[in-house]
């Protein structure tokens, strides 16, 4: 009706905007409150991230990667780290791979507690923000704990991990785990039954299972509206399939279910967290015994000549990768993270690539926020939980 | 303060208003000069009541509020629509009496 | 009439500080006005089109309603404060001018005039309703 | 002092050309107008006044003005059409404004009596209960007849403003 | 001239000159205070300090805003209109004030002695208080509206008209719950309200209308939120939405006014609530003569509760807002009105 | 399910098709087709099939052999059936200015990762609603994912925007320009 | 303009620039402007552990019209630089800019096409704080300098230096 676009309202969200989640641009039309259309612009932290791991070498390429989804950063180097593993068929010793559980889990939790923190405080709860990254920090210091760095530790290497877990590692990660069940039940008293939240995001950004398909929205936004692919028990990996643990869902596919999904997804992290603390033993193997790519230990680097040879080069110029490709998914903390590496047999990649989930989220944006309102927009936005520099990357 | 100054003070704001009418070509300046009108004879209402020391002049004062924002409501929702119709505020837009 | 000075005094010197808070504000502060500062923020784009748009009609219509509900609110004050003396008669008068009004609101309502939400216009998709939020488990059992 | 501002205001509305600054013209008269009931001791309509003209109805126009984005085309029309560049229009309006001017000085000076003050017959009856009472017995029928309007003004004003959405 | 000299240097025009002084800077200091309330509030609830390096405990951090917000430089965008920009936050702040002035805040009193006959503590005794706030609080409107559409920027546009709809929507629940406290008092004058509101029930339970009216008292806390702009009805400072609201494009002095005026507000809305349902100076164990000690403890419970709202509840959407201003306080409100006035008819009191 | 089993099975769907079975190293988990862009959209139909049901999209990347291949672009499309938990890669080979079908009227979420191809390495696909770059500045130059562009590059950012605006839009604000400066308290 | 000039009174001057300069240090309002991963620890820095209210500088204002500091937190790349150059444009006087990691200081370990290699190419930085991310720690380290150099500057050296 010609009279009804005469009153719409061109309205330009982001890129600077307290709750576009970093730099994503949205063009809204409004009429009055409600959203007609809208066009999401991305591209404000594109990085050219893959186009900088062709240059680096196969193990520098771990950092950038991380870089990328930086809430998710080690579930992405997990990704990495398996694909590369994967065309150098290389088979990871059962400690490491627990590792890789526990630190993909601690960081699902990290990067849950951080979607928790933005959601709360876009949608007014300010103080839920406060709180959840009170229990980050812990999370920050069991990182720094491991790999002296509080966000991007690095820590997930190809051919295992960096180096063994610290002394007193174990012992700090459970007393996180026994904490944060309680302090999860603190939040949910302060915002799961509030009549508020619930009226601000029931039946808000409601999506079908077949549209999530169809859009490539898979992870915890999919499974709030019915599905159950998990990649963790679709295509198992580190072993994930001796794991006792639930998949989570819900069935209306609302911001309200993706919030229950999240919340809950956060304890059987937990869950899994514990399952895995128990199979690492103190001290063992924290890399496979490929001499390609693993270095050989410190005493055997001042003793011994090959050793000392082996150790120059992969430090220098790198080891090489056979030529191949392969496609490892991986239950991020968004989705599926999966990374596409192609090698030609030198000792740079000739392509890294990365499944997006946020790009699919943020492309799909339309879908949740037309005919909603302007808060509307706020909400599905958190309940998405985009991460620009995976959007972008 | 004589009941004569307040008369002459409401005389003066009706000339303003219908003067307001008569010249002004905009549809919303037009209401806005009937409500001054309105408003020079509550004047009057109220100062007459005060002369005669009953509240009747002020509940007069009362009703034709009322009737100011009945009139203002409609008049301005014609308004709007007018305003849809044609894109104009001039009243001579709106000569015909169908369309 | 006592009180009507200490009002008016009180307001006086309300838009007195508000205007030597702006003047002096002015003057103290530094000037450096450039094209893109003066410019309309808009998240750091440039801007789209002109903010003076037109405006949902919505507004209008909350306006007016108010307006025609205020002028109760001011008949009311008036009863409340002869309401013992009136009594029950009084009661009665006040209650039939509600029913009347309440015609007009219930005819508002019913209108979706006080609808703000998506449902309010048939273009735009209406969300199913929600049903009971549970969490889903799934599960799997472990494979070895 | 309140009369000088209600005429300013009056007479700011009527040349102004941005009808958001008519709009706001009209409150401040408004505000004198109230100061002048304060005088006539009659608090409670001052009240109300500005209660109802300048809080409600002025907000009415306001959004109005705002909602069908005006200026911009008032602009335009007052370059195109202003009355002063219409000879015709200007004397033939502000014949009958004067003429009407006039008309009111000549009922005016034929009216006696018009040199007491004011109130000081009678004293003031500024209650609010007072008014009340008078309200709701002997302008019984009157109060009910304004619901009745308030409800077809409203009804009135939502079919006008609604029908395009329809 | 004699005539002035002398009402001047009355003891009563000195002593009302030094309150409407006392009053205004109250007003602003307790802006003040209200900001580093809210900073030192917002912290405890969050496990944080809050502000404590600038002066003792950070006591001097609003100070400091000030003053910073006044070197600050003034920007007017070049399409803003610029007499309607700069009138906005001067209607703001005024109104702020105005609503303040049938507030009493304590029991007539003499000063010790001072003066002959004793004096309200309020700045304006009118017979129609109530309705003078009402009114006022209807004037406020303008500022925000004003805002959002001289800034001619599309946040502030949206943002004015918002919470403009947003405060007229809630005037009318507003008003009602004050009818409903008039005629509880059969009074207009908030010292009589007050004064109604002395004495005991059973000798502990304080007469104070919160626990005759309390679905008045909820009406009246929601409105006057809402009125406010505050949480969980802060749609104006919506920055998660629309950046800043009205006061998108202000900056310096008068963005502080807009901060100042919300933050008056607040306090004019608890005095008047502890005025209408809290009784007023009237409390135990404190002489009348000191009734303000009293107001000001109610005062600031009021406020802390303000503050404590702000930082735990989610906000709600827009259409939610209005629903619940049309649908759910005006009904409630209209309804508890008539009960009221049966009620009082009925077991005549 | 290997890439064998599913060219069976989606080879009588598309007449004409010639697939090819890839080698790959996680072809366990993804076995890997290649087919001509020609049928591509066909084989995506195919897949979409009963028994097959790889209902969902999962990514499409490209990858740039410049020096060393002749059909210089592989376009990688992985395809997920969420419900009996197999995936599939689809290759398509192309060269510079060959243009791909678009798949994103068949899953909608191929969309912007076709954008974000034709951004960064040129990849027309054709029969795309709304082939825009995506990722870079829209008047940048180049394609920065192909190997022949340089990773480095040394210039100076840009710090003003072009008006992203449409012709109408630039009339109305000159028309509003016009009356500001015909009101008096304006100088210019 | 102002009081910016007008110092021929010294003693009054410099109490006032004690003052003045005192009040803008102590209330330092960023602008919410995060770009990557440095807004994360930005987030974290006025989060409840390190908790930089207590500086007076909690208060995150989302329109640049109100804020006297921005944080450059993260990548800025070349599509991003523009926006970037308008919202600090649209800054009032005075305004700091803190260029928070390698990243945004330098370009960081992305030497690419996408990066602008440091920020300072696009506005005028005041502080440079290194890490990748920077602790929160090292922000209000970052904060703190930039507080001293606020203290130590004067009121009528303008210390903006035109860019671009």
């Amino acid at each position: 009706m010609a009279d009804v676009r005469t009153e719409t309202m061109t309205v330009n969200m982001g890129p600077q905007h307290p709750s576009t989640h970093g730099v994503l641009r949205l063009v809204l039309e409004l009429d009055g409150e409600t959203v007609v259309s809208v066009m999401p612009t991305i591209g404000f932290l594109h990085t050219g991230i893959e186009k900088t791991a062709e240059q680096k070498k196969w193990q520098q390429v771990i950092p950038l990667v991380e870089r990328m989804d930086y809430l998710g950063a080690q579930s992405n180097s997990l990704a990495y780290c398996l694909s590369v593993e994967k065309v150098l068929g290389l088979e990871m010793p059962e400690r490491v791979s627990a590792l890789r559980v526990l630190i993909a889990e601690l960081q699902r939790i990290s990067s849950h507690l951080v979607w928790f923190g933005t959601h709360a405080m876009e949608i007014g709860a300010i103080t839920g923000m406060l709180y959840a990254f009170r229990e980050r920090e812990i999370l920050m210091n069991l990182n720094e704990l491991l790999g002296g760095f509080r966000f991007f530790p690095s820590y997930i290497r190809v051919g295992g991990l960096r180096e063994d877990i610290p002394r007193g590692y174990k012992e700090a990660v459970k007393a996180f785990l026994d904490r944060l069940p309680g302090k999860l039940d603190e939040y949910e008293t302060l915002i799961t039954k509030n009549p508020i939240w619930l009226d601000r995001t029931r039946g808000v950004g409601v999506i079908s299972y077949e549209d999530c398909c169809k859009w490539g929205l898979y992870g915890p936004i999919a499974r709030a509206a019915g599905g159950d692919y998990d990649v963790r028990r679709a295509f198992p990996y580190c072993n994930y399939d001796t794991y006792e643990f639930d998949v989570i869902g819900a069935s209306n596919g609302d911001v309200y279910d993706r919030y229950l999904t999240r919340m809950a997804e956060m304890r059987e992290s937990v869950k899994i967290c514990n399952q895995a603390l128990d199979r690492i033993s103190p001290v063992g193997a924290w890399a496979c015994d490929d001499k390609r790519v693993v270095p050989p230990p410190k005493d055997q680097v001042y003793t011994e000549m090959e050793a000392l040879i082996q150790h120059f080069l992969i430090y220098s110029q790198g080891f090489t990768v056979p030529a191949g490709e392969a496609y490892v998914p991986v239950e991020g903390p968004r989705g599926e993270h999966g990374c596409y590496i192609v090698s030609d047999g030198t000792n740079r990649p000739c392509r890294v690539h990365m499944r997006s989930p946020g790009l699919m989220a943020c492309q799909a944006l339309h879908k949740f926020i037309v005919g909603g309102m302007i808060a509307d927009v706020i909400a599905v936005i958190g309940s998405l939980d985009v991460v620009m520099g995976d959007v972008d990357r | 303060m004589s009941i004569g100054h307040y008369l002459v003070l409401s005389g003066v704001l009706f000339s303003i208003g219908a003067a307001g009418v008569f010249l002004r070509r905009n549809l919303i300046t037009l209401l806005l000069s009937v409500e001054i009108m309105l408003n020079a004879v509550n004047l009057a209402f109220v100062a007459f009541g005060r002369q005669q020391g009953t509240v009747d002049g002020q509940i007069i004062t009362f009703f034709v509020m009322t009737v100011a924002a009945a009139e203002a409501a409609v008049g301005l929702a014609l308004v709007i629509g007018l305003f849809r119709h044609r894109e104009s505020l001039n009243p001579e837009a709106f000569t015909s009496l169908k369309w | 009439m006592d009180g009507w000075g200490g009002i008016l005094l009180l307001g006086v010197i309300g838009v007195g500080f508000g205007i030597v808070s702006v003047v002096l504000s002015y003057f103290l502060g530094p000037r450096n006005p450039t094209p893109e500062k003066l410019a309309a923020y808009e998240c750091g784009m440039p801007p789209v089109g002109d903010a003076r748009e037109r405006q949902s009609v919505k507004f209008y219509l909350i306006a007016m309603i108010f307006l025609l509900f205020d002028i109760e609110v001011a008949f009311l004050y008036p009863w409340a404060m002869a309401m013992r003396q009136l009594s029950w008669p009084g009661l009665i008068q006040i209650v039939v001018f509600f029913l009347i009004l309440v015609v007009g609101y219930i005819y508002i309502w019913r209108k979706g005039v006080l609808d703000w939400g998506p449902e309010f216009d048939p273009d735009y998709k209406h969300a199913p309703k929600p049903g009971p939020a549970v969490v889903k488990r799934y599960r799997y059992g472990t494979r070895n | 002092m309140f009369a000088g501002t209600a005429v300013l205001g009056s007479l700011l509305v009527v040349t102004q050309k941005n009808p958001v600054y008519s709009v706001l013209a009209l409150i401040a008269s408004f505000f004198g107008l109230s100061g002048l009931y304060v005088l006539l001791e009659a608090p409670f309509v001052a009240v109300v006044q500005i209660i109802i003209y300048a809080g409600a109805i002025m907000v009415l126009f306001l959004f109005t003005v705002m909602l069908l984005n005006v200026p911009r085309e008032d602009a335009a029309e007052w370059d195109r059409a202003h009355p002063l560049y219409r000879p015709m229009a200007v004397r033939i309006g502000g014949a009958l404004a004067v003429l009407l001017a006039l008309e009111l000085g000549w009922a005016l000076s034929r009216t006696a009596g018009l040199g007491g003050g004011v109130g000081d017959e009678h004293p003031a009856v500024s209650s609010v209960a007072e008014l009340g009472r008078v309200l709701f017995t002997d302008y019984m029928f009157a109060f009910e007849v304004t619901s009745i309007l308030i409800l077809v003004a409203m009804v009135g004003a939502v079919i006008l403003a609604k029908k395009r959405e329809d | 001239m004699t005539g002035i000299i002398e009402i001047v240097t009355a003891p009563a025009f000195i002593a009302y000159a030094t309150l409407v002084g006392v009053v205004f800077m109250a007003l602003q200091i307790s802006a003040a205070v209200m900001v580093y309330a809210e900073r030192k509030v917002s912290a405890f609830m969050q496990q944080r300090n809050g502000p404590n390096r600038v002066g003792p405990a950070g006591l001097l951090q609003p100070i400091a805003d000030i003053v910073k917000l006044f070197f600050k430089e003034e920007l007017r965008p070049k399409a803003a209109d610029a007499f309607l920009f700069s009138l906005a936050p001067i209607i703001s702040v005024t109104t702020a004030f105005l609503a303040f002035a049938p507030v009493p805040f304590g029991a007539p009193t003499t000063f010790f002695g001072l003066l002959d006959e004793p004096m309200a503590l309020m700045i304006s005794d009118v017979n129609v208080a109530v309705l003078v706030i009402f009114a006022v609080a209807s004037m406020g409107v303008y500022g925000i509206v004003l805002a959002g559409w001289a800034s001619n920027s599309k946040y502030s546009l949206l943002g004015g008209l918002r919470s403009s709809a947003q405060m007229i929507s809630y005037e009318l629940a507003y008003g009602m719950s004050l009818a409903t406290v008039v005629m509880f008092a059969g009074s207009m004058s908030l010292r009589e309200i007050v004064d109604d509101q002395q004495g005991y029930w059973f000798g502990f339970i304080p007469q104070w209308y919160i626990f005759v009216q309390p679905i008045a008292f909820f009406v009246f806390a929601c409105a006057g939120i809402a009125e406010t702009n505050r949480a969980p009805f802060d749609f104006p400072e919506a920055e998660q939405e629309l950046v800043a609201g009205y006061h998108t494009e202000y900056s310096s002095m008068r963005f502080a006014m807009f901060f100042m005026a919300e933050y008056i507000n607040m306090v004019t809305v608890s005095a008047v609530a502890v005025n209408l349902f809290m009784g007023g100076w009237h409390g135990p164990f404190i002489p009348p003569e000191y009734g303000w000690i009293w107001f000001l403890i109610k005062l600031a419970f009021l406020l802390f509760c303000y503050l404590w709202l702000r930082w735990t509840l989610p906000r709600f959407r827009y259409d939610q807002l209005m629903s619940f201003g049309w649908k759910v306080l005006l009904p409630l409100a209209t309804v508890n009105l008539l009960l009221t006035a049966a009620g009082v008819l009925y077991f005549g009191l | 399910m290997t890439a064998e089993e599913i060219i069976a099975a989606i080879a009588p769907a598309v007449p004409g098709a010639r697939f090819e079975a890839l080698a790959s190293s996680d072809s366990a988990v993804t076995p890997s087709l290649l087919v001509s862009s020609a049928h591509l959209v066909a084989t995506c139909q195919a897949l979409q099939g009963p028994g097959l049901e790889f209902m969902a999209f999962s990514d499409v990347t490209a990858v740039d052999f410049h020096p060393n291949r002749d059909p210089r672009f592989d376009v990688v499309y992985h395809f997920v059936s969420p419900h009996r938990r197999t995936r599939v890669r689809v290759k398509v080979r192309v060269n510079l200015d060959e243009p791909v079908p678009t798949l994103s009227e068949l899953y909608p979420g191929a969309g912007w990762p076709e954008r974000e191809l034709y951004d960064l390495f040129g990849i027309v696909f054709d029969g795309h609603a709304d082939l825009r770059r995506l990722m870079m500045p829209d008047d940048w130059e180049g394609y920065p994912l192909r190997k022949d562009y340089p990773v480095q590059l040394r210039k100076d950012a840009q710090t003003y925007m072009p008006l992203q605006i449409t012709q109408e839009e630039f009339q109305a604000s000159m028309e509003r320009d016009r009356y500001q400066r015909t009101a008096p308290k304006s100088k210019a | 303009m102002g009081l910016e000039t007008d110092y021929e009174i010294p003693v009054v001057t410099t109490t006032a620039e004690f003052v003045i300069q005192w009040a803008r240090r102590s209330a330092i309002w960023p602008v919410t402007f995060g770009l990557a991963c440095c807004a994360i620890e930005m987030m974290a820095m006025a989060s409840s552990r390190y908790d930089v209210s207590r500086f007076g500088a909690e208060v995150f204002r989302g329109s640049p019209r109100q804020s006297d500091l921005m944080i450059i937190a993260g990548r800025l790349s070349r599509k991003m630089a523009p926006a970037l150059r308008r919202i600090y444009d649209q800054m009032p006087e005075p305004k700091w800019v803190i260029s928070m990691g390698a990243c945004a200081s330098c370009g960081g370990v992305f030497d690419n096409y996408a990066i602008v290699q440091g920020s300072d190419q696009v506005v005028p930085v005041d502080v440079f704080i290194p890490g990748c991310p920077p602790r929160p720690e090292a922000v209000i380290y970052g904060i703190v300098q930039l507080q001293k150099k606020i203290a130590n500057s004067r009121l009528d050296q303008s210390p903006k230096i035109r860019i671009a």
